[in-house]
């Protein structure tokens, strides 16, 4: 079989064992806890009867979640470089963005929704405090994690930090930088789903997926409501399918983690 | 030999331990002219690769001092290349790519950095790898690339640590033709790491021998042969000679220190 | 034999709005009906439709509107005793806001939580135009800004922010605008099927649990809801059930108000709900009547 | 200053330097924002005040965030294994993984609550289902970032494939997998919280952190809902501190991230 | 030489390439009896390594086939081992644990696991290092390690790739003289890549010289010397003929071939 048609085989298989799994599942379950997982036929259904709320939701949330995301890759860029210049800086910084991790959203959104207003901005905010963190980590640890024998040859080669840092640094970090991103992409909907529905607006088109998921969980509709988890999670894999291809791109030709083609 | 210069690199009672370690380097005194060309020879262990760190101010002394172009080594050094004993290439960038990195880290436009790049890689045979990523090259071909790395820097003192120990006879000597041939046109300084003695002969005029445990400078022997030296000094009597009287030091020193 | 054990989820932590409920407790009003009640305090993520849906509880607290809703989707419940004549979810609105009428909320932004009919249900029929904004159980962001508008639950929030220091707010409620739900316990059909004896007793000891609560000495409810969560404050309480003595919610507002009132249910006011749900497209024509809503078979 | 005195200086001074910001932005605020950002002072109060619901909130939360947090460890090592043994479990299991990571708490708390029942158990599968994604993204990555040449050599020792992973990919992956054990650190006390405020349960003592700050927000205690993400950091920082000791102890004698002493 | 047993590596017509790459080895015909010690020598980027990956199963061969040990070589080689031409140690292992790791793999017991390290530590004079992690060592040290790490395995086929490239002579002489004198022991095949000539005629009984673009067997030189060799060996009339002549062959071979 083809790379490329692996690609596609796998996954799929996977999914029609997760669909075989579901559906005896929802047979299992005893009638009055059926509602709690409607059959993918069903959801297929709600998909369709709710397009339109669905459509609207999803691209609203988009926004947000695209915000947010870019919004975290460069902030959390631009912090990864300041902690890994600087071990004292790094035990200064860390405990803090720790902080602005841990602390529940649900302390900042009435701050954010009475200083910034509820809508888009808010929702951007949110999914950025959702994303930033797993990025600084990541991409710090992979600036500080730099081979030994080359941050030598740098400092030979007298060069300024910042020279040191583009060049070799941040290269060296790639690996680290694009699993962070990996993970960042994967939480960006789900952040910005969150964001919605703590500091969300319905401004102009009726709100974002995180609205329409209350909306269909207080009124039952089950099917309805895994049909907008569905959405988010093709938001995410857009998200996702997006950074794994600039992922290959940029490392596919010197990273052990891509094998050769060339044995 | 300009007596007259200050020394480009003056050691000492210089003494190097990494750590709480034992002793690496003990009580060195080395003085070094400008455009001298020091051969460093010892077992395994001694210290020269060491002694190369120390005098690019990639680690510090434990004690005594060290001057390097009339400043502190981490002062000094704008104008330093390095051959590591690894290759050390930036396994993301091309060939030529790490070649004209450091030159464009200094600013060298465009068209000069791809003269040069050109060149060296002539110069060390490996123009068809051009683009060709470290992980595609033979042990050989990376180092040979570090070397050319080197070379492109026209640097004022260059440390080379056995760049030519992965490397066939042939293109060995070749590129210690061609290192006494660009010599002449650049009159750098030059510190060589290397375990053949010939080499070591034929290329400088002076030679360090050092032994291990601690690792100390054990004796300085002048090679007396003038330059340009060719395939003819490489044949002659006295150069057989010299070589002869090195390696017998070398070996009087090593047996009960390796 | 020994007492039938029963359940009640409630929607919220424990505070006068179950003032019934814990007052028969506390009185033993249950026990003498021959049942072992549990009460299962409520709070954000309780889950008390599912719960119910699913017979993990026998009965819980809620809202007609929002029990319509499930219903609808096929969820098994029936409304079987009033809690409130009224729901007292309603707009809270700061003291000196212009927002005096229903009529006045066209162009302003409510924090409410998305979906909440009774909003859907003023933009229809007072033709507005109005920007929702997520609640998230805070009144913060009403505090922290004069225009703010929010939902809110007349007997508990007004407390909050006076306490916090705002101003008392004025409140629009639902029954003035017409749209009149209640709030209401809930079982499962099965549970009402198979136990009809326990259920009417049940009702029959919440009634007294309620009428005993409004008129008699509410203390030892207060101790037992103080005890079940420890914030609440006698302040708090007292506020609480002052709001729903004052505006009758459990007694009724209309002509009939009085003891005999409590926990009434009446099939005109369903079908009023359903009527204005189904206006409003909340629901599909047709898919429910006020017989299968509710049932008044287990009040006295 | 001794790297000792460094560790504790910094992060202090970073700390004041926030602190008066914090006095600053507080004073700077018009009279009827206040309330929104109480005073340290105010914060230091509502500590003492609710010491006694915040401590049983921050056990009861504790062992929500253990549990999980122990889960996410387990299960997470154990598929990132499975998914770098073959490119094929890979892009087959991959989207799965990402569907679990991105469907919101919201679809997943009703089956909970009725299906676990709310309370430790669905907060630790919460606290699991928010810790996990990023361990197993960095385990794997770093279980296929094995440095080739060190693949060879075990090639040559027709090793079998399990002693490759767990004498050579193992230990070079765990860089990356103390990367993400450090997000999941700060994860798992917010994702425990999280977990309380959608599947907790009040019922015994009171209920966790989540709930606290819930209640504290809903009466507007806002002094106390700081005391309360402060408590919930204060957790980070202790399951912090053990991942960070636990990474210097396996790593520092040998990764290039840690310096060498001996320079 | 035994000639009645089967050959231990036979390549018959191989060729190989990276990729879409040019060929690196052209139609190699090769026979090697167990016990044999060949030596390969040729210019840098000829191949040699990538032979030894063949033999080794680390790479597929492009055409042609290749029997190792009379199997594919896939199948072959538990008992192979490979000294690489970089150091490959793990870093995370000190000296004596990166040694003792392919015995405990294969399941020796630990105080036979000690023992040979002990032995082979000795061997390689880095006794005192045993608790020193990799980058701690010194270049010649951790090739040291590299090939203690090899010998204690004691394979029935020995690859070494350039393994005294990194040391100095006096160290290389002794372990050019260890090397056969275990050799007397365990009587295994050795394929050995050096670029010194009288390394590969004191050491082999057949030495491979190879030419690079494309990388091709130029010739089979059998060294006629009977084991064991000694210091004696080394100074004798034959041997430095032997190593004047395979000197004059392989300058015949490179210079235009580099
Ligand atoms: N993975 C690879 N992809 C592409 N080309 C490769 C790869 N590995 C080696 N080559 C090429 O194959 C040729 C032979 O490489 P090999 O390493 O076998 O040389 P060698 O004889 O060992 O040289 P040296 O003496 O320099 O170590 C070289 O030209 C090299 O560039
Ligand atoms: N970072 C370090 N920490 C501790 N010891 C070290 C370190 N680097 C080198 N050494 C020790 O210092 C001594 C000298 O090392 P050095 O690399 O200078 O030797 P060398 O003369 O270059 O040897 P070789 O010829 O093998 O390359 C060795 O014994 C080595 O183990
Ligand atoms: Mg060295
Ligand atoms: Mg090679």
């Amino acid at each position: 079989m083809s790379r490329r048609l692996q690609t596609i085989f796998f996954p799929a298989a996977t999914g029609a064992l997760v669909i075989a799994a579901w559906y005896t599942i929802h047979a299992l379950l005893s009638e009055d806890l059926r509602f709690l997982l409607p059959t993918p036929t069903a959801v297929m259904t709600a998909f369709r009867t709710h397009a339109d709320s669905l459509t609207r939701a999803a691209l609203n949330t988009t926004q947000g979640a695209l915000l947010g995301f870019a919004l975290a890759v460069t902030v959390s860029s631009f912090l990864a470089l300041a902690l890994s210049l600087s071990r004292l800086v790094r035990i200064g910084l860390y405990p803090y963005l720790m902080i602005l991790q841990m602390t529940p959203v649900i302390v900042f959104a009435p701050m954010l929704v009475v200083w910034v207003g509820a809508g888009l901005k808010s929702v951007t905010i949110i999914t950025f405090l959702i994303c930033f963190f797993p990025l600084v980590v990541n991409t710090t640890q992979g600036l500080i994690s730099t081979d030994r024998n080359l941050v030598e040859l740098f400092a030979m080669w007298r060069t300024s930090r910042l020279q040191q840092v583009l060049y070799l640094r941040v290269p060296a970090a790639l690996p680290y930088f694009f699993t962070g991103l990996r993970i960042a992409a994967t939480l960006a909907p789900i952040g910005a789903l969150v964001g919605d529905y703590t500091a969300g607006s319905s401004a102009g088109d009726g709100g974002g997926l995180g609205f329409q998921a209350i909306i269909y969980s207080s009124q039952a509709k089950y099917a309805a409501l895994f049909a907008t988890a569905a959405t988010t999670c093709i938001l995410g894999f857009i998200f996702t399918a997006g950074v794994l291809s600039l992922s290959w791109l940029v490392l596919h030709k010197w990273h052990d983690s891509y094998e050769t083609t060339d044995k | 030999m300009p007596a007259l210069l200050p020394p480009i690199v003056e050691f000492r009672e210089a003494t190097k331990r990494f750590g709480e370690g034992p002793l690496v380097l003990d009580l060195l005194n080395l003085t070094v002219q400008p455009g001298e060309f020091v051969s460093l020879i010892g077992p395994s262990g001694c210290g020269k690769s060491t002694l190369l760190r120390l005098i690019a101010g990639l680690t510090p002394l434990t004690a005594g001092s060290l001057i390097v172009d009339r400043r502190s080594p981490d002062a000094a050094a704008a104008d330093l290349a390095f051959v590591f004993q690894e290759p050390t290439l930036l396994p993301w960038l091309s060939v030529a790519a790490n070649i004209e990195l450091p030159l464009s880290l200094r600013g060298v436009a465009p068209a000069e950095r791809s003269v040069t790049r050109r060149r060296v890689l002539d110069l060390v045979r490996l123009s068809e790898k051009a683009n060709a990523y470290p992980r595609q090259l033979s042990g050989g071909q990376k180092m040979r690339v570090s070397i050319a790395r080197a070379l492109a820097l026209s640097p004022k003192i260059l440390l080379l640590d056995e760049p030519f120990g992965a490397l066939d006879e042939m293109t060995r000597e070749h590129l210690n033709e061609e290192l006494l041939t660009i010599r002449e046109r650049h009159a750098w300084t030059a510190f060589f790491v290397t375990h053949s003695v010939a080499e070591a002969v034929f290329l400088s005029n002076r030679i360090c021998i050092f032994s291990a445990n601690p690792g100390h400078l054990y004796t300085e022997i002048p090679v007396p042969f003038p330059y340009p030296r060719t395939e003819a000094t490489r044949r002659s009597r006295p150069f057989h000679d010299l070589v002869a009287d090195v390696s017998r030091i070398l070996r009087s020193v090593e047996p009960d220190t390796v | 034999t020994a007492p039938a054990k029963i359940s009640v989820q409630l929607d919220w932590v424990p505070e006068p709005e179950h003032g019934g409920l814990y007052q028969a407790l506390a009185r033993g009003f249950f026990r003498e009906e021959g049942l072992d009640v549990t009460l299962l305090p409520g709070g954000p993520g309780a889950q008390v439709m599912p719960s119910v849906a699913t017979g993990k509880v026998d009965i819980a607290q809620a809202d007609s509107t929002a029990t319509l809703l499930q219903q609808a989707e096929g969820l098994p419940f029936v409304q079987f005793v009033a809690v409130f004549q009224d729901d007292p979810s309603g707009i809270l609105v700061h003291a000196d806001s212009p927002v005096r009428t229903f009529a006045d909320l066209n162009g302003q932004t409510i924090i409410a939580r998305p979906g909440w009919p009774f909003l859907k249900f003023l933009v229809e029929k007072y033709h507005l135009k109005i920007n929702e904004v997520p609640q998230n159980f805070s009144v913060a962001a009403f505090l922290g800004n004069k225009q703010a508008l929010q939902q809110g639950y007349f007997i508990a929030e007004p407390h909050h922010i006076t306490q916090a220091g705002g101003k008392p707010p004025r409140f629009l409620s639902t029954w003035d605008a017409g749209f009149r739900a209640y709030a209401v316990l809930i079982t499962n059909k099965r549970f009402a099927r198979e136990r009809p004896a326990e259920l009417r007793a049940f009702t029959r000891a919440y009634l007294r649990g309620w009428q005993d609560y409004l008129e008699g000495d509410p203390t030892p409810a207060h101790t037992a809801l103080k005890k079940a969560h420890a914030p609440n404050t006698d302040a708090f309480l007292a506020f609480s059930r002052q709001a729903i003595i004052a505006e009758k919610l459990v007694t009724g507002r209309d002509v009939r108000s009085g003891p005999k009132n409590i926990g009434r249910l009446e099939a005109a006011r369903y079908a009023e709900q359903i009527a204005q749900l189904e206006a409003l497209g909340l629901l599909a024509k047709g898919k429910l009547n006020p017989a299968t809503a509710f049932t008044a078979e287990f009040l006295p």
